[in-house]
């Protein structure tokens, strides 16, 4: 029973979509921080796994690339959350509606 | 055989790790499930032979983006559960469900490109760092070195940001402290906003 | 020579235009002296065009181009031959005189001047429609003295029965012009030309129920114009206007159009029998049907009226069977004495301080000598008593009608004879014999001005020897043009006996109405309230049958167009859509209502609905690429 | 300098529209009727210079815009746009002369003359986009003068005038991108100049789809009948000048451009649509005579008038003969005349008395003589009267319709009954009767400035129904070139015998010779 390609992409896509569930389902920012990295990490394998099974490593200089983008979003995401924290002192999603259209 | 197992260990071990993430109401499960996760995911990454992304990864993301986010946790006393009024939370689990479905469908479908060769083929002597370093340091070298830019403005972003009043902590301040400090804040940035 | 038919057909113009000038100053004698002089001028230069037409030449000038679009050439042309030479001189006198009366009759009006431009802007264009040489000048002509008929009816403004008449005329003058238009189009379709030499010698190359229709399209046309049966309704009410007007327009000139019209296209309505039958009846009828509703009226002017309404239903019929000349020669034989009898009665009105109703007035032959000669003049010849003009024309259509077998229509047109001597007659008796019954109103009539009875001498000349003096001579000339069809009963015997037996009739009819009415009126509500008398007196309900059916209805209908259709549905449908795409923004616009996770969601739902649309393209595109290949 | 003559006529009045910002408010009103005569004396010499007997495009100008998609700066005139580029200059310097608007006159003068430009560029564009170009902009000064100087609903109005032309011509310019596409595939090269467009023979099924498009942009435009809904608000809305502007020569851009775009491009098409369209016509003319029966307000009446006579033009139009397009387009001309006028008129009431209600006026004749008689016969003439400018055009129209079909003509030939008896009825309310009203009692007549205005457009009224010759001639010599044209250009059988054939006159044995 060879592992092909499809099931990477298949196991990475349940995993985007466990992310999904979770950016819609959270009002907590911090727990949507979570799952965003969730999605990022599905990205990575699916990348990881074309790079193995087309034989390029292009692959995995995307998800190479990510993680450093992950890791910049992180630190930047949490400053600003800090920042929004000291001033309101919650942070809940529904709170921040000041983008009205 | 083995690959056949680990692939499928790992998958269901991910899987479950990153549904506690999602679905808890408790911030710490959610925190610890997700690295448990990440960690599984770097396995992948060794079992796709690409070793150096999967310690990148472990160091990277496991090592220095969880621990950010335990920082983070902690600094927003979000030691009790976090309650979250949701609004018809079925709606969008179907939602994801479905997109997940769909997406799979597509995937499904025979990729029939065949003219797709590969701009920096696999061989597999050279080992997969080396390879990785070649290929980084001559085509990719000038995205590296923003990638490295950005993480310099990250950097720095982050602690101007959170740099103002760290010297309150908030564990070592006793419940009501806490919450005057939020009355206090909450007047100031009024202030702040009225004059 | 063309210099006379310019002077006759440009000095009423000239005329008109001199007395605009002075249109909003106050009464100047001026503008009617000039007016009037202008007008004597053109019957001269008219009375030189007929002798020279007399010696058989015709006179034809083209001025200048009109209208020249693709194959259509239409020019201000004019011509003088048999026909027009005599309805011109009709026109000029019968003005002539009405022009120096009404300098009499309107001398106390502040809108002198303004009268007599119109009146003689309505000779010009009566010219026009009697000198033209095409069938579109002649529409010229029929609107223009349309549009004046409109203004004369409508003088006294400020009267809202006079506007209201005047705004019915026109109207009902324009439902005719639009059947005449539609003849003129077909005309023009089917012969390439609207000149009147052009279209008479071609009309018989078109096949049968072409000329059919355009003899009946054109006579709905002179049928409006001259007031007949469906369209007659206007000419009572046209009353309301001064009475020189009635006299000049609604007696000896406008109305009579319609009668020229079927004269001059004589070469169509010979082709076709059968509508000239028609014609006939429906005249006949009018004549009728007219004589009737004078019977009981108690308006004098609308008596008149009536029995002008009456005369042109004769007109029609001798001209319906063929006997263009007889209607012509009775057009100008009753344009005389109709005119007079109606400034006549402007005299009486005049007297009497603008009273109609000739119950209330009487005896007036001691006051007023001259007017009632002059009356009765007029009412023996309308009745057609032996040496005066009316035995020569009317008697000559139940002639007419005897020849042509047409014993129905003859003795319709008798029986109409005996009643207009008994109207006519009744009206001259009411006025002028039996008791004073205007003094108890507190009236002291007194005659009209010396000048304007001068001014009526003419035309009771003209009455008494139009008859005898002008017959053979006219006969002569215009046969030149007009089939030359003589009527006369063979045996001796049967024409004796009809026409001692007409006069007889019509005198007995006379002695009648004296009896009844010259002595002391005494009005019996019995007969009043009758229904006979009711019917008759309302004019068959007939205008307030037209008010019921037509113009009510008209105006709720067009109430009802405004404010339902065009504010309901068509504006309504127009700014639907227009709120609908404003409503779809208003809606849509919650979308963004700032909370992430709700936003969020939308982009989930878009990305959905992108992932369908891929995954449904691509199953049609490879459904149809599997099936293809 | 004359070969160039058009394109001054175009650009001068905006150059003097901008110089006109810099002239002092008081002398704005000289500076505006000095420019309008300048450029109406040029409008006369141009027609001075255009020779009437040849049929073809003159004083053409030709400037390559986008040479990469054949979109060039073409302008010429015909017959047909001649005289209603010398309407637009006579009615911009008559409404400039006779303007009794106090409010921010020198801004309404530069509107004006701005608006002066778009118009006669509309009427002398050769180029399609040329063409949508100047459409476009004509919108833009009128939904300002709508705005800025109407009447309390003034928004509501501009805006709807605005966005519902708005619509129509988009829709137009779909349908201009398709034929240059279609131009395109057949000959290779782009292009948009419309002289080489009237070569292109399109297949049927596409006429029919452009004609519907094109349609769209002109029905709204005209307006026809179920479109009109925008022309009562904006001219009981819009000021006197506004007012007459939009009558006299905007609502001529929509029928100019049918007999300019829709019949010489697609004749089968027009053919085929005729009696659709014809219905839609006698629709206009009586449904919207009866609305203006009912009418309380004579602005109003005189707006309805105004849709029921261009019924009357589209009916001349679609008639597809020599006798009918010359008659339309001299309906045009003589409508744009009679309309200006009649709303000049209703002005000079609304100065006095501010209100429009008929019921507010009655026996005006005795209080103001002058002003009656021009009214009446300006009435006459919009009634239809011969010797008057609407009878020649209305005539012509309705007997060209004639030869189509019998029946249609004499229902739209109630249009001169139905159109006596509103008319007749508003002149009745407003003039005859005893005058009820106290302030009736001492309106002043008709002054200097207004009569500057009226006393000119009477005499037109009269001289060009009595002498139609100077206009008819050109018109009639460039309707025959574009009859001629949709003649061989025809496909369709119907087409061929309904659209008369004029090299040998098979159709009518013309005895007499063209004079």
């Amino acid at each position: 029973m060879e592992i092909t390609l499809t099931h990477y992409l298949v196991l990475s896509t349940l995993l985007f979509a466990i992310g999904l569930i979770g950016v819609m389902r959270r009002k907590n920012l911090l727990m949507l921080f979570f799952s965003t990295e969730i999605l990022l990490n599905a990205v990575n394998i699916g990348m990881a796994a074309i790079s193995h099974y087309r034989g390029d490593y292009t692959g995995q200089m995307f998800a190479f690339f990510i993680i450093a983008i992950a890791a910049s979003e992180v630190a930047v995401g949490l400053g600003l959350l800090i920042v929004w924290y000291k001033r309101t002192g919650k942070i809940d999603l529904d709170q921040m509606t000041s983008m009205r259209g | 055989m083995f690959e056949a197992i680990a692939f499928y260990l790992f998958a269901t071990l991910i899987t479950v790790m990153f549904t506690i993430t999602v679905m808890t109401s408790q911030a710490l499960y959610a925190l610890t499930a997700m690295a448990a996760g990440m960690i599984f995911i770097s396995a992948f990454f060794f079992i796709l032979g690409a070793d150096f992304l999967g310690a990148i990864q472990i160091i990277v993301y496991t090592g220095a983006v969880m621990a950010i986010y335990a920082f983070g946790m902690m600094f927003f006393d979000t030691t009790r559960n976090v309650i979250e009024k949701r609004s018809n939370p079925r709606f969008v689990i179907v939602l994801g469900a479905f997109a997940a479905v769909l997406v799979v469908f597509i995937v499904l479908a025979p990729i029939v490109t065949t003219n797709l060769e590969a701009h920096y083929p696999i061989d597999l002597a050279v080992g997969n760092t080396q390879a990785i370093g070649m290929v980084l340091f001559t085509k990719y070298l000038v995205p590296f070195e923003l990638a490295a830019i950005m993480l310099l403005v990250a950097m720095i972003a982050g602690i101007v940001l959170a740099g103002k009043k760290m010297d309150k902590s908030l564990t070592l301040m006793a419940e009501e402290e806490i919450a005057l400090m939020h009355a206090s804040s909450v007047s100031e940035t009024l202030e702040e906003g009225a004059h | 020579m063309e210099v006379y038919l310019y002077i006759a057909l440009f000095a009423p113009l000239v005329g008109s235009l001199f007395a605009a000038l002075f249109g909003a100053s106050p009464k100047t004698v001026i503008t009617g002296l000039v007016t009037s002089g202008l007008l004597f001028i053109s019957f001269v230069s008219s009375a030189f065009l007929l002798s020279y037409v007399m010696s058989g030449h015709t006179v034809h000038v083209e001025m200048m181009t009109w209208i020249a679009a693709g194959d259509l050439y239409i020019p201000f042309g004019f011509v003088v031959d048999q026909v027009s030479v005599t309805m011109m001189m009709v026109v000029t006198i019968v003005s002539t005189v009405v022009h120096i009366y009404s300098i009499g009759y309107m001398d106390h009006d502040k809108g002198f001047n303004r009268f007599f431009s119109y009146l003689s802007a309505f000779v010009f264009s009566m010219m026009i429609l009697v000198m033209s040489d095409n069938f579109l000048g002649l529409f010229i002509g029929w609107e223009g003295v349309g549009l004046c008929s409109w203004l004369l009816i409508g003088f006294w403004y400020h009267k809202e029965s006079a506007s209201w008449a005047a705004n019915e005329a026109f109207i009902m003058n324009r439902i005719a012009d639009l059947a005449m238009l539609i003849g003129i189009f077909m005309l023009y379709w089917n012969l390439g030309s609207l000149q009147y030499d052009v279209v008479f010698a071609n009309i018989g190359t078109l096949p049968m129920h072409i000329i059919t229709w355009i003899g009946i399209f054109l006579f709905i046309g002179a049928m409006g114009k001259s007031a007949q049966f469906p369209l007659h309704t206007w000419l009572a009410d046209a009353m309301e206007g001064p009475t020189p007007v009635s006299a000049l327009i609604h007696a000896a000139t406008m109305v009579t159009a319609g009668v020229y019209l079927v004269v001059r296209a004589n070469p169509i309505y010979s082709l076709i029998p059968e509508v000239g039958t028609a014609i006939a009846s429906l005249g006949a009828f009018v004549a009728m049907f007219a004589a009737t509703m004078a019977l009981v009226n108690r308006d004098m002017k609308r008596i008149i009226a009536y029995s002008t309404l009456s005369q042109l239903g004769y007109m029609f019929v001798a001209a319906g069977l063929g006997a263009y000349w007889v209607a012509l020669f009775h057009l100008m034989a009753h344009a005389f004495f109709k005119a007079l009898l109606f400034l006549g009665a402007g005299n009486v009105m005049h007297a009497m301080h603008d009273e109609l109703d000739p119950f209330k007035m009487g005896g007036l032959k001691k006051s007023m000598k001259w007017t009632w000669i002059l009356m009765t003049l007029a009412s023996v010849a309308l009745a057609g008593i032996y040496p005066l003009a009316g035995f020569f024309s009317k008697d000559l259509i139940l002639e007419v009608a005897f020849v042509e077998h047409h014993y129905v229509l003859y003795t319709v047109l008798l029986l109409t004879a005996g009643l207009t001597a008994f109207y006519s007659f009744r009206l001259v008796a009411l006025i002028f014999h039996g008791n004073e019954r205007h003094l108890e109103h507190g009236i002291h009539p007194h005659e009209a001005y010396t000048f304007v009875l001068y001014a009526m001498a003419p035309l009771a000349v003209l009455a008494v020897i139009a008859g005898m003096a002008f017959k053979t001579p006219y006969y002569l000339m215009v046969t030149h043009l007009l089939p030359a069809v003589t009527y006369h009963i063979h045996n001796h015997t049967t024409f004796w006996i009809m026409t001692i037996g007409t006069q007889l009739f019509v005198i007995l009819a006379i002695a009648y109405a004296y009896k009844k009415y010259a002595k002391a009126v005494k009005v019996d509500k019995k007969v009043e309230s009758g229904f006979f008398y009711q019917l008759l007196y309302n004019q068959y309900f007939i205008p307030k049958i037209y008010d019921e059916v037509f113009s009510k209805p008209y105006l709720k209908l067009s109430k009802l167009a405004w404010k339902e259709i065009d504010l309901k549905i068509v504006d309504a449908t127009v700014d639907g859509i227009a709120n609908m795409i404003y409503q779809t923004g208003e809606k849509t616009h919650t979308m963004q209502n700032g909370n992430l996770s709700s936003m969020l969601r939308w982009m989930v739902i878009g990305l959905v609905v992108l992932l369908v649309l891929a995954v449904a393209f691509t199953a049609g595109y490879n459904a149809v690429n599997l099936q293809a290949m | 300098m004359q070969e160039h003559i058009l394109s001054i006529l175009i650009f001068f009045p905006a150059l003097a529209a901008m110089l006109g910002f810099v002239v002092h408010k008081d002398s704005a009103r000289a500076y505006g009727i000095t420019v309008a005569a300048i450029e109406f004396f040029l409008s006369l010499w141009l027609w001075s210079l255009y020779d009437p007997m040849t049929s073809g495009m003159q004083f053409m100008e030709m400037a390559p815009l986008v040479s990469a998609f054949g979109i060039s700066y073409l302008v010429g005139i015909d017959g047909i746009s001649l005289f209603i580029i010398i309407l637009s200059a006579f009615f911009t310097l008559i409404g400039i002369a006779s303007l009794t608007e106090k409010r921010r006159v020198k801004d309404l003068i530069i509107t004006l003359l701005f608006l002066e430009m778009t118009m006669i560029g509309v009427f002398s564009a050769l180029d399609a986009i040329v063409f949508y170009v100047f459409w476009e902009l004509s919108l833009i000064p009128m939904l300002y003068i709508i705005g800025a100087w109407g009447g309390p609903l003034r928004i509501y109005a501009s805006i709807k005038f605005f966005l519902y032309t708005f619509t129509g011509s988009l829709i137009m310019l779909v349908g201009m991108l398709f034929m240059a596409y279609f131009y395109y595939q057949a000959t290779g090269q782009w292009s948009f100049s419309l002289l080489e467009w009237y070569r292109l023979i399109l297949p049927v099924n596409f006429q029919m789809w452009l004609f519907a498009a094109f349609f769209f942009g002109f029905a709204i435009k005209v307006p026809m009948f179920p479109f009109h809904t925008w022309l009562p608000y904006a001219h009981g809305q819009a000021p006197t000048i506004g007012s007459v502007i939009l009558a006299a020569i905007l609502l001529k851009m929509g029928t100019y451009a049918f007999v300019r775009f829709s019949l010489p491009l697609f004749p089968d098409a027009s053919v085929a649509f005729m009696f659709p369209i014809a219905i839609l016509a006698i629709v206009m003319i009586v449904y919207t005579a009866m609305v203006a029966y009912a009418q309380e307000d004579i602005k109003q009446v005189v707006a309805y008038s105004s849709v029921s006579h261009m019924g009357v033009i589209i009916l001349g139009i679609f008639a597809m003969n020599v006798e009918g397009i010359t008659g339309s387009v001299f309906l045009m001309i003589a409508h744009g005349v009679v309309s200006g006028a009649l709303f000049l008129l209703v002005g000079v009431i609304y100065d006095r008395r501010h209100t429009k209600l008929m019921s507010e006026f009655g026996g005006l004749a005795s209080v103001m003589p002058r002003y009656a008689t021009i009214f009446g016969i300006m009435m006459m003439a919009s009634v239809g009267l011969p010797l008057t400018i609407n009878f020649v055009g209305e005539f012509l129209s309705l007997l060209g319709f004639y030869k189509q079909s019998h029946s249609y003509t004499l229902v739209a030939g109630t249009a001169i009954i139905v159109g006596a008896i509103y008319m007749l009825s508003a002149y009745k309310k407003a003039f005859f009767g005893t005058v009820t009203k106290e302030e009736n009692k001492n309106l002043k007549d008709v002054n200097r400035t207004e009569l500057l205005g009226l006393v000119p457009l009477v005499i037109v009224a009269i001289w060009l129904g009595v002498y139609p010759k100077p206009l008819l001639v050109p018109i009639n010599n460039s309707v025959e070139a574009i009859v001629q044209l949709m003649h061989d250009k025809a496909q369709t059988a119907e087409a061929k015998q309904r659209i008369p054939d004029l090299a040998h006159s098979a159709g009518l044995n013309s005895t007499q010779e063209a004079h």
